[in-house]
């Protein structure tokens, strides 16, 4: 029970959650392409709960590799500049927009956001191969500078910009699950689904460079191999999902801890429960921001936090 | 099987390993010993890969082991280590299972059950590697370099903190799984009797350099043993002729 | 002793101030201020987070920031300065600032005729429309802009387009008390609004319009994109609420009679 | 001389950083009391100066403080929040149009910051009593996730705002060291010089609490009253700095770390070098952010990443 | 001085220690025998307080241990892990130097140069913790409890991982310290031998039990012990009549 309550949940989610949001829907209409209620149930409600189920799985997922190969409880799938690279990505075609807008508009602020991440990316595998004797944690603390850069860069950005255009940017980054149709997700899951498959596939590696890297080795584990490859798939995937959603931090921090404290340290468990708690929770908290203000929408990175830390601080300070 | 050939070392200017050169004979039971600090570990951490040296040969049969990726190795090599990081909370099953990372799950030679209940771990198999005491967790880690299935192990240390019975069985453990499996051991110990007794051959390493190769027949005297460990050895036997250096 | 030297921290600030007649006594702006036609040469200041000694090198009797700005006003107390701050958040707060602005500079007259005049134009405006029940939705953002998503930012009612919107006899397709929200995709299309308006700060080439009426395909289901009553009003002005809300004021009633059935 | 390096270097800047500004100063009219650039060099400069010395130390101080306590290479004095409820209090501060108070006084922001903080503090001291057995990884987590809450909080705000108002929560975001004579400093130096004060008498404590706090406890160590007297005092300190000049994190990360990797990690000389390098970099920073742009200044917390990160990678990825 | 009574301790519904009294002799040297498991290690740390237990009473002399502060208790009690974890990057004399923690700089007692000197680290005291080698640390670990001043110090099987020569100085040195600093030892051990030998009084765990608590004379013959640890003892005895079990 304790065991697939997670996939249940996510299950759920996938088929509850559009039936609910800002206005109500009549299960007929939905069968019925005429009808306004069919568009919003088949174009707008169905792919963002997809879009908020993978999102919240790939993050969980994300997060949860990261903690291990770092082994640093605060590792998260943006803490090595990621999210950083895209929102610089998206500040700077904020204030440069106007002169290249054209057909091709609609996804170039992906394109932006997802080229930030790459730049990142590289940098992070440029140390790594030029300094092979430096242990992951020099890693981690290049990222995280790495990351500083990115913030001053948007600030002094944000410092030449227009109020409207500072404004632009702050809602950018509170991230926003909405899209209309499929190809968003189209676009992303060539990003994603390698990176879940990955990830699957180095279960075992995962558990042995949590524990300890020399012992990984002796057993082995191909250190800096696995490390590039984790490294790579992660960051690839949320940069795919940073550039569609925006910086959705919370999640990839939170739901493995959540996870590791209840089914424990091994991978071969917590990569399914992060994965289906990861999707159940970022659907639910998607539906709690559709539904709960009479006008508008929450931002979805409010709800994570708000929803998630008490469980969160719950689950570490309970009772043992 | 195992080749050394010109190991040196040495880091900044202090030299920790100078030219040692041995082979290993496949089936065999070597005993590397030496006073603390001779190098002993750091002699094991190169063979098994953990520090990198571009100049020396280390061969294992006719493949060099320094040009094979770490699950080449792992699958020729298991090592037991001296002292261990803290690890996560796995359970000591789950810990000895990712032993077996370098083999496909079909190719498992070795039944993990029954290598529980050799080292004694059957009643504590699901307790998490934190709560253990210094000599479970020895018992452990050499249960988990069983369950590798390499064809050579490397020991450092792995009797220190066991008690008398353990001890025993441990050594006769790494004698009959070596006849039995066909392993190779080479194991680093301060247990001179343990390994005068048990040891086809014995490596001795003192300040940095490896001065004596030979059988262990050689050493039952204690002459020689008094000159490098500087203490004085009594050498006592027992009723059936058995010797100890004490 | 009357006021010489004047630092303005805002566009609508100097905008209203060059509208009275009182360039002369400006000797700071910020950098999105335009310069004043008359072609002398005003320092400036930096953007809308000055530097404190930058001010004071200017040695102003009185520096005018928007009412947000509360550290620059405190640090200019501290320091000796004369301080004002301005609201412009709706029609009536902008009509007020023109009183605010001319009372201090001592060219009050040319103030109260600044507001006489803009809201006599605004309502002989308005006699131009009649009501047509059209819901209007003026959006601050481009969808062409947010890839594959819909959350256009809206200026609702409260808002001072919602005021001139509905001076011109128009009506609001969305009611809040907030003056901008962002709009979840169900809820524009539960307004479903007739027209659309877009406003920008910079002017749109017809290549770029195309694209955001392209955009909008996607939400075939709005009588707006059904009716192709998707509008622009990009200039530099639209966005600043000072004098120059005369100018917006036509701009709407332009794109108003144009929809017009 | 590698030693006294940094003392000596951020002495210097104490006496010729006020000597360089937006405008040129000469030397003989700072002694004129008439004259305007007396007023520019001792009431504007001179005090900011000072602000930059004091700030940089404290968050040096702090970073190095947190980063033995939790054992953590990511920890700095804001990653348990503090930073985050000051900037909500402000966030708050700038919505609520206080009526009631008509001379716009940056005391009360300063308050509203403060007040921020001490949430944030006595949520984690009272986690830190109630559960007595929880290592101090689990408070650090905890932490981490209230800050979270506060920055979702933030954003809520910021969703509800006017773009201008936006705008000016992220101008404060980015930090100054704008000040107007000494009064500011007079506020917070309880809060800095006794927390400095309790820093430098418990180096020896984070030495032991650096290692392994068994190790600590067997050695005299009183574990749970140093950890709580350390928390508080960088907290304080902290809150304190960020609600008088923003959240500048970069410092309390980085140059702790810095200095680690320089000095070695015996907190008895680890102490001065961080405060002294600390305190000069701020200066610098600071210097560089008055005379660089032709017009304004920029924020303080652009320069700091974008000078020290370099440096940081440096020191980090050096061959060794 | 030191006194346990009724100390019980169990982790949820494992017995670890059950029932455990005993008291010590001022300046005496109690050995602590007993299998992997028994849960000596356990008794240590209820003694020096790092794991907390309301039931029992500790006391040192007249005064509550479980009452006192860390400090208080550090100044009675030393204390030398059998497993540390990973380090930071001190330097042995640094390392060592935090040891004196407890006490001011004016009263401390021992020179920190003298103990460096008779553990033989000064050729090291230069040198990071993490490369140091096994016997190394222990030897380091060893001398920061000397230096930390206390007149009751707790061994963890402080010599596992000693080579023979270093293992008799550290015993030697503990027998010196004794009489020389009037010092109180409590030191677990599996070594039995260095026990008998050196032990004025053997307390023996097994199964969590307290069962054997006398001198050591009473185990010389090898009986007891044989049954204790099942496993069979051989007795020699060297020229000067010494015994030794193997
Ligand atoms: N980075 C280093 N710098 C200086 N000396 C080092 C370094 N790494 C190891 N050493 C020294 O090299 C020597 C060999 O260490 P090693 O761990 O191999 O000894 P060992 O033979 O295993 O000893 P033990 O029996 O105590 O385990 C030790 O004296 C150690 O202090
Ligand atoms: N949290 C726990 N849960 C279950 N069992 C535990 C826990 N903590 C300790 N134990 C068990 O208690 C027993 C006593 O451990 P302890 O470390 O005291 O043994 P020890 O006598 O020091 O043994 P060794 O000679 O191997 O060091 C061990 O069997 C250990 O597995
Ligand atoms: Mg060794
Ligand atoms: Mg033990």
């Amino acid at each position: 029970m304790k065991n697939s309550l997670p996939c249940i949940l996510s299950l759920i989610a996938l088929i509850f959650c559009p039936l609910y949001g800002f206005s109500e829907i009549d299960i007929e209409n939905i069968f019925n392409p005429q009808h306004q209620q069919y568009f919003i149930f088949w174009e707008l409600r169905m792919p963002r709960i997809i879009l908020c189920w993978i999102c919240g799985a790939g993050l969980a997922i994300g997060g949860m590799a990261f903690q291990a190969l770092f082994r640093n409880e605060l590792a998260s799938p943006f803490t090595l500049g990621i999210s950083g690279g895209a929102a610089l990505g998206v500040a700077i075609l904020t204030m440069v927009e106007i002169q290249i807008i054209n057909e091709y508009s609609s996804i170039i602020y992906s394109l932006a956001a997802f080229l930030g991440c790459l730049i990142a990316i590289s940098f992070i595998l440029l140390l790594h191969r030029l300094r092979p004797n430096s242990p992951i944690s020099d890693l981690l603390l290049g990222g995280v500078a790495l990351s500083f850069i990115f913030n001053s860069l948007i600030l002094f950005i944000q410092y030449m910009a227009r109020p409207d255009d500072i404004a632009r940017m702050v809602y950018w980054m509170m991230g926003s699950m909405q899209i209309v149709g499929y190809k968003p997700l189209l676009y992303i899951s060539p990003l994603i689904l390698p990176a879940i498959l990955i990830i699957y596939s180095l279960r075992k590696e995962l558990d042995l460079l949590f524990s300890c890297e020399q012992l990984a080795a002796t057993r082995g584990v191909q250190i800096r191999k696995n490390q590039r490859l984790i490294f790579l798939a992660v960051s690839l995937m949320s940069a795919g999902l940073v550039s569609l959603c925006g910086p959705i931090g919370f999640v990839g921090l939170v739901v493995p801890h959540i996870c590791r404290r209840i089914y424990g340290p091994g991978h071969k468990t917590l990569f399914w429960q992060s994965l289906f708690f990861g999707a159940f929770f970022l659907c639910f908290c998607d539906l709690l921001c559709r539904v709960l203000p009479s006008q508008g929408e929450l931002p979805i990175g409010i709800m994570t936090a708000l929803i998630g830390t008490p469980f969160f601080i719950y689950i570490i300070f309970k009772k043992r | 099987m195992l080749t050394v050939d010109k190991l040196s070392y040495s880091v900044g200017n202090k030299t920790i390993l100078a030219d040692i050169n041995f082979d290993l004979q496949h089936n065999s039971l070597t005993c590397i010993l030496g006073p603390n600090g001779a190098g002993k570990t750091s002699l094991l951490k190169q063979i098994c890969g953990l520090s990198k040296n571009k100049s020396a040969t280390i061969k294992f049969g006719d493949e060099d082991l320094l040009a094979m990726t770490e699950l080449q190795r792992a699958a020729l090599i298991a090592y037991v280590p001296q002292k261990t990081s803290s690890l996560p909370d796995f359970s000591v099953r789950e810990f000895i299972q990712q032993a077996s990372y370098c083999h496909s799950a079909k190719t498992l030679p070795i039944d993990l059950d029954a290598i529980l209940l050799t080292c004694e771990l059957k009643t504590i198999e699901k307790q998490s590697l934190s709560t253990l005491s210094g000599g479970e967790m020895q018992r452990v880690l050499f249960a988990s370099s069983l369950y590798q299935a390499s064809p050579l192990i490397l020991l450092d240390e792995v009797t220190a903190g066991l008690d008398p019975a353990h001890h025993d069985s441990i050594c006769q453990l790494i004698h009959k799984t070596k006849e039995l499996h066909k392993l190779t051991y080479l194991w680093v110990t301060h247990d001179i009797n343990a390994a005068l007794r048990y040891a086809d051959r014995i490596l001795i390493l003192k300040n940095s350099k490896l001065i004596f190769d030979d059988t262990p027949d050689a050493l039952k005297n204690g002459i020689l043993l008094s000159e490098i460990f500087e203490k004085e050895f009594k050498v006592l036997s027992d009723e059936q002729g058995q010797k100890y250096l004490i | 002793e009357p006021i010489q030297r004047i630092i303005s921290l805002a566009p609508s600030i100097t905008d209203t101030l060059y509208t009275l007649g009182v360039e002369h006594k400006l000797v700071g702006i910020t950098s999105f201020c335009p310069q004043p036609k008359s072609g002398r040469k005003i320092v400036s200041v930096g953007n809308m987070n000055p530097s404190l000694e930058a001010l004071l090198v200017l040695k102003p009797d009185l520096v005018i920031t928007l009412h947000s700005d509360k550290r620059t006003l405190d640090n200019l107390k501290k320091a000796g300065v004369r301080t004002l701050s301005i609201r412009n958040q709706s029609l009536a707060s902008i009509y007020d600032s023109y009183i605010k602005l001319g009372g201090i500079c001592g060219v009050d007259k040319a103030a109260l005729k600044l507001r006489s005049q803009t809201k006599e134009k605004f309502a002989k405006l308005a006699t131009t429309h009649q009501d047509t029940q059209q819901k209007t939705l003026i959006l601050i953002s481009r969808l062409s802009s947010s890839p594959g998503k819909i959350a256009p930012w809206a200026a609702s009612n409260k808002s001072f387009y919602g005021e001139i919107l509905s001076g011109l006899k128009g009506h609001s397709a969305i009611t809040s008390d907030k003056c901008f929200y962002q709009l979840s995709a169900e809820e524009l299309i539960q307004s479903n609004p007739d027209i659309i308006i877009i406003l920008g700060p910079i002017a749109l080439s017809k290549k770029a319009q195309d694209a955001e009426i392209k955009a909008w395909q996607i939400l075939s289901s709005l009588s707006a994109v059904r009716k192709q009553e998707i509008h622009f009003i990009t200039n530099a002005h639209i966005m600043i609420p000072g004098p120059k809300i005369q100018e917006s004021m036509k701009d709407f009633s332009k794109v108003l009679q144009q929809a017009s059935p």
